[in-house]
């Protein structure tokens, strides 16, 4: 029951069947995020549209059940929008996941995500959910630097 | 007994299981050495015995239940510690004493010089990002002053000599007080840091920071304070201060030994290359490098001072409890009473200050005569716990031309009584040695 | 229950407050993570307190009652730990873990090689009287293992950045032991030093130390010892390994936090320049120099960690009093129990020895296709904590092939039930992730 | 009545009147000893002649009344004396002062020098009553090296 609330179905499900994993070309930018206290990695790319939308997320990735779900999570969630709505998602996201299992997220900003609120709880988890947004938020960043 | 500055000194005394103890043939103790080490209120014992019993697992390293916890009462401890002296816990590195906290930092420029001597590519790759003011040489000069504790000096002293860098200071007055009339001469713009106390331990007189804050600034050095004589004794804010780092030891706050604070702004952690090395301070690791963590954990190489982190805590709400301005008063109450009970007594001198003018509750004399460990025997002999000798501050005392002294330092469980205990105690040692 | 191996672990349970802790929902803790680090008898925390209750005060620099008992307690302690390893007391450093000691013999030499730089003059004021054999540069190297923890692989690399030196490693064979077969073009007459953990912290196997020892003495390189898994698990005697240094921490062996100890040969600590300096560890000091008190004072400056040395020194009593002989049977029992449970489970791998063939109180596994991460969920959810990820090893798991693995650890006051309830969760994990 | 038994009146004695005390040549070997718990200094020499015998003790010293008085109960204990006689009253000497109060010491060997039994039981202290005899020790040593 505590295990089924962390590993909620949609995270299992993410982490069977991964959407967008992979490497990708053509992309604007690339990220690689460590965790240090598991040594698992991720790579991920960014390709941003003359729009300033977000056209693909691909990543390659080792890691966690939470991490894996979560990096699919991300692709699904901010493939095809604007950078800003991705960011908004991101800082939705990084709130749920330091709130300690106070929050249980919005699920009209986070979507599938709101799966996640469980891993609050577990603060040596939180980094494994968060990897793939801090990749995605540096990717976007440095995406930035270069189009400018 | 509330005193005139507001502390039920009485009730605070009851915190402290040891002060009820008897010494030599059942005389009551009279503890005047806090400023050697401070004694513990059962707070800071039951917080740490409640980590152990309860709590107590890897910190940092682990995923399980306990160590979850552990990990959040360790960080919890050193964010009360950092609102102590109104910092952010991520510039707060937890280290065992003062004097590794005066080593990390004086280490900062050694290991700096020798990297930077390795190359470019080599320096980074050992955590060193290459900050042209932490590389020393010969042509750049450290100071520091003539007062210092040895915890602030020698390291300095080992830090010019692996370098080449000059150690320049500070001279004193014949009164004990820092002489600033050769400021602009001796920190100048080959002055990388300026390391200097900010309460001497021998005479209690308190440094004016501004006008050495000022000119450090003024010269683009590094200005580092040894607070050890200041936090526990008064209110600290380091946002105030200017000073790029400060420290002190748990250990005479009322914490546990084994611990002590690096304070310091988040801009010069980030600059300094490793210090200790090893688990909890890296990224990644392979056979012929390392990445590292971001300050604080950079700093905290292997298991840390986990226990000792949660009495130090523990302390850090027990004084504040209190109040540390009103600690401060009472100190000063104290030392009043202290310097004006000497005052009687032509044999005896006080090193330093003898008004209460920038200065704190330590209160060190000379007996006429009479060698300070006899004086320090007497007391002893009487149940009255000084500090006989050069207390750490050797050139202090070769310049003042004196040998050893004896100190009383005063905390917030004195009282009246062991001031005039102390006082009494001087008496005494002058008619034995002088009567007989 | 007393096992076969003649330990009463009911009693030695009862004596371990925390060990009667419920986590996660009111599971009974199984604690199987005291390779990161142990649990506390109540005798320990009874000595720590009783220390700061009755006799607290400044250690080996006070004359009053107070200061005088501490000093003795504290070196009694010192002694007491000696014993514990069969040294002298002098020869052990009281440092605050086996990352500091281990740090503290890398700085030795980085230490010495900028003393050098500065002439011999000015090395000889800082401490150093040119042991040319702790001087380091290009051309010489340093010898440690792939399978080091972070705390003996790091502090090297810098030293060896800072100095210019190679770092070399023995490599290791795929089931995780030392591979020897280059051992004579590995250690070579250029090397100064190697470093080697006495046991594997992942997979328990036990270093072949003869064979390193006698080629380090060949090729005149001192040869240190990282006993932190050894140390507390089994009897150890410095006297007959032949290593010139050796190092563990308190916090392993039932002992409190930030203490841990360098034992290292009279000649050796003679031979280093200071590390930390200040208080305690000088003999006389000016402006510009100081000299040195003779070992292990001179390697342990400020104030000392009391109260974690009283605690120590109380754990070495503990433990002594059971016998490390039969904690190492009861931990081999354990770990005889544990494989064999998980050579039930066709999903689950050992890494590392598979047999009790040189190897100890630790299991590392790898559950097919479930992160180890994920495994420790499992267990942590069922009350048994174990520890997850790599382990302060990574280079090691790099060369496995594994990311993270799960590694249980045994402890005396483990039993056959703590075992069931691992390999069980271990099965429940494959389940739970496997059968969804 | 602790504090008597501590500053017994021949150290009392020897205090007020050092016996001699200075530095007077011809000398043999010079040791000079540091107190660091104090920084006390003693700087000591021995005059030793053809037939090993010490002539004279000459030393100055700042410090402590059993300090000062340890150098005076020295000078008149070894003075005329073979080196080895007085290296055993140095050992014995030191063994009391190592004895933590078990001991009286043997007024034979050590004649005023059993006086300063008490300090045995100050471990603070027992430094300031040796500091003159290792002074000596070393000072012979010294001299032995010279005259080989
Ligand atoms: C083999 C080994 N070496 C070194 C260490 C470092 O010990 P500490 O973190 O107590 O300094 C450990 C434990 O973490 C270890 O297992
Ligand atoms: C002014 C000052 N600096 C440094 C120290 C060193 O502190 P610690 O011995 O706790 O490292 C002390 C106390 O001994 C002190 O009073
Ligand atoms: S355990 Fe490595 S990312 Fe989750
Ligand atoms: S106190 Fe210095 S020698 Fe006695």
């Amino acid at each position: 029951m505590r295990l089924d609330s962390l590993y909620q179905d949609v995270i299992m499900d993410h982490y069977r069947r991964r959407s967008g994993h992979g490497l990708r070309e053509p992309f604007t930018a690339e990220s690689c995020q460590v965790n240090p206290t598991c040594g698992d990695e991720i790579r991920l790319r960014v390709a941003v549209d003359g729009q300033g939308r977000i056209a693909d997320v691909s990543y390659e990735a080792a890691g966690c059940a939470i991490s894996q779900a979560s990096a699919s999570v991300l692709h699904d969630a901010v493939c095809g929008l604007p950078q800003s709505e991705a960011m908004i998602i991101e800082s939705a996201f990084h709130a749920l996941m330091q709130s300690r299992g106070t929050d249980a997220g919005d699920p009209e900003v986070l979507g599938d995500a709101v799966a996640f609120a469980g891993v609050s709880r577990y603060p040596a988890r939180v980094k494994c959910a968060l990897l793939p947004w801090m990749a995605l938020k540096d990717a976007l960043h440095r995406s930035e630097g270069i189009s400018r | 007994m509330i005193t005139a500055t507001g502390l039920d000194v009485a009730a605070v005394r009851a915190d402290f299981p040891i002060l009820s103890r008897r010494v030599r043939d059942n005389q009551p103790l009279v503890y005047l050495d806090s400023a050697a080490t401070a004694q513990k209120p059962r707070v800071v014992l039951d917080a740490e015995r409640r980590f152990y019993e309860e709590v107590n697992a890897a910190v940092h390293r682990g995923a399980h239940a306990l160590a979850e916890e552990a990990t959040d009462a360790y960080e919890e401890a050193r964010q009360r510690i950092a609102t102590f002296v109104g910092g952010h816990p991520e510039q707060c590195v937890l280290v065992r004493n003062a004097t590794e906290a005066l080593n990390l930092l004086a280490y900062a420029f050694s290991n700096a010089t020798a990297l930077a001597g390795a190359g470019r590519v080599a320096a980074r790759e050992a955590g060193f990002d290459g900050d042209p003011r932490l590389v020393l040489g010969p042509g750049r000069s450290i100071v520091v002053s003539e007062l210092e504790h040895h915890a602030n000096l020698v390291p300095w002293q080992q830090a010019a000599a692996k370098t080449g860098a000059t150690l320049r200071w500070l001279p004193i007055t014949p009164t004990g007080r820092l002489d600033l009339s050769d400021l602009d001469r001796i920190i100048t713009r080959d002055t990388a840091v300026v390391s200097i106390t900010a309460q001497s331990n021998v005479t209690g007189a308190i440094t004016p920071l501004v006008p050495i804050v000022e000119r450090a600034r003024a010269v683009g050095a590094f200005i580092f304070l040894d607070a050890c004589q200041a936090v526990p004794n008064s209110p600290v804010d380091v946002a105030g201060l200017g000073v790029d780092a400060l420290c002190w030891s748990g250990h005479k706050m009322c914490g546990p030994t084994g611990i002590g604070v690096l304070w310091a702004r988040a801009e010069l952690l980030a600059a300094m290359p490793p210090f200790l090395s090893g688990g909890s301070m890296i990224d990644t690791v392979e056979m012929t490098r390392a990445t590292f963590a971001l300050p604080p954990q950079r700093f905290e190489a292997g298991t840390p001072l986990t226990a000792q982190a949660i009495g130090l805590a523990a302390a850090a709400q027990y004084l504040d409890g209190i109040g540390m301005a009103r600690i401060a008063d009472h100190e000063r109450h104290l030392t009043a009473c202290a310097l004006a009970g000497i005052a009687e007594l032509p044999e005896v001198r006080v090193i330093g200050p003898t008004d209460l003018v920038d200065r704190g509750g330590v209160v060190s004399v000379i007996v006429d005569g009479v060698h300070a460990h006899d004086v320090g025997q007497v007391l002893d002999d009487r149940g009255v716990a000084v500090r006989v000798g050069h207390h750490c501050a050797w050139p202090l005392n070769r310049r003042l031309g004196i040998a050893a002294s004896t100190r009383a330092s005063f905390y917030l469980y004195n009282d009246e009584d062991d001031v005039a205990a102390f006082v009494a105690g001087l008496a005494a040692a002058v008619s034995y040695f002088r009567g007989r």
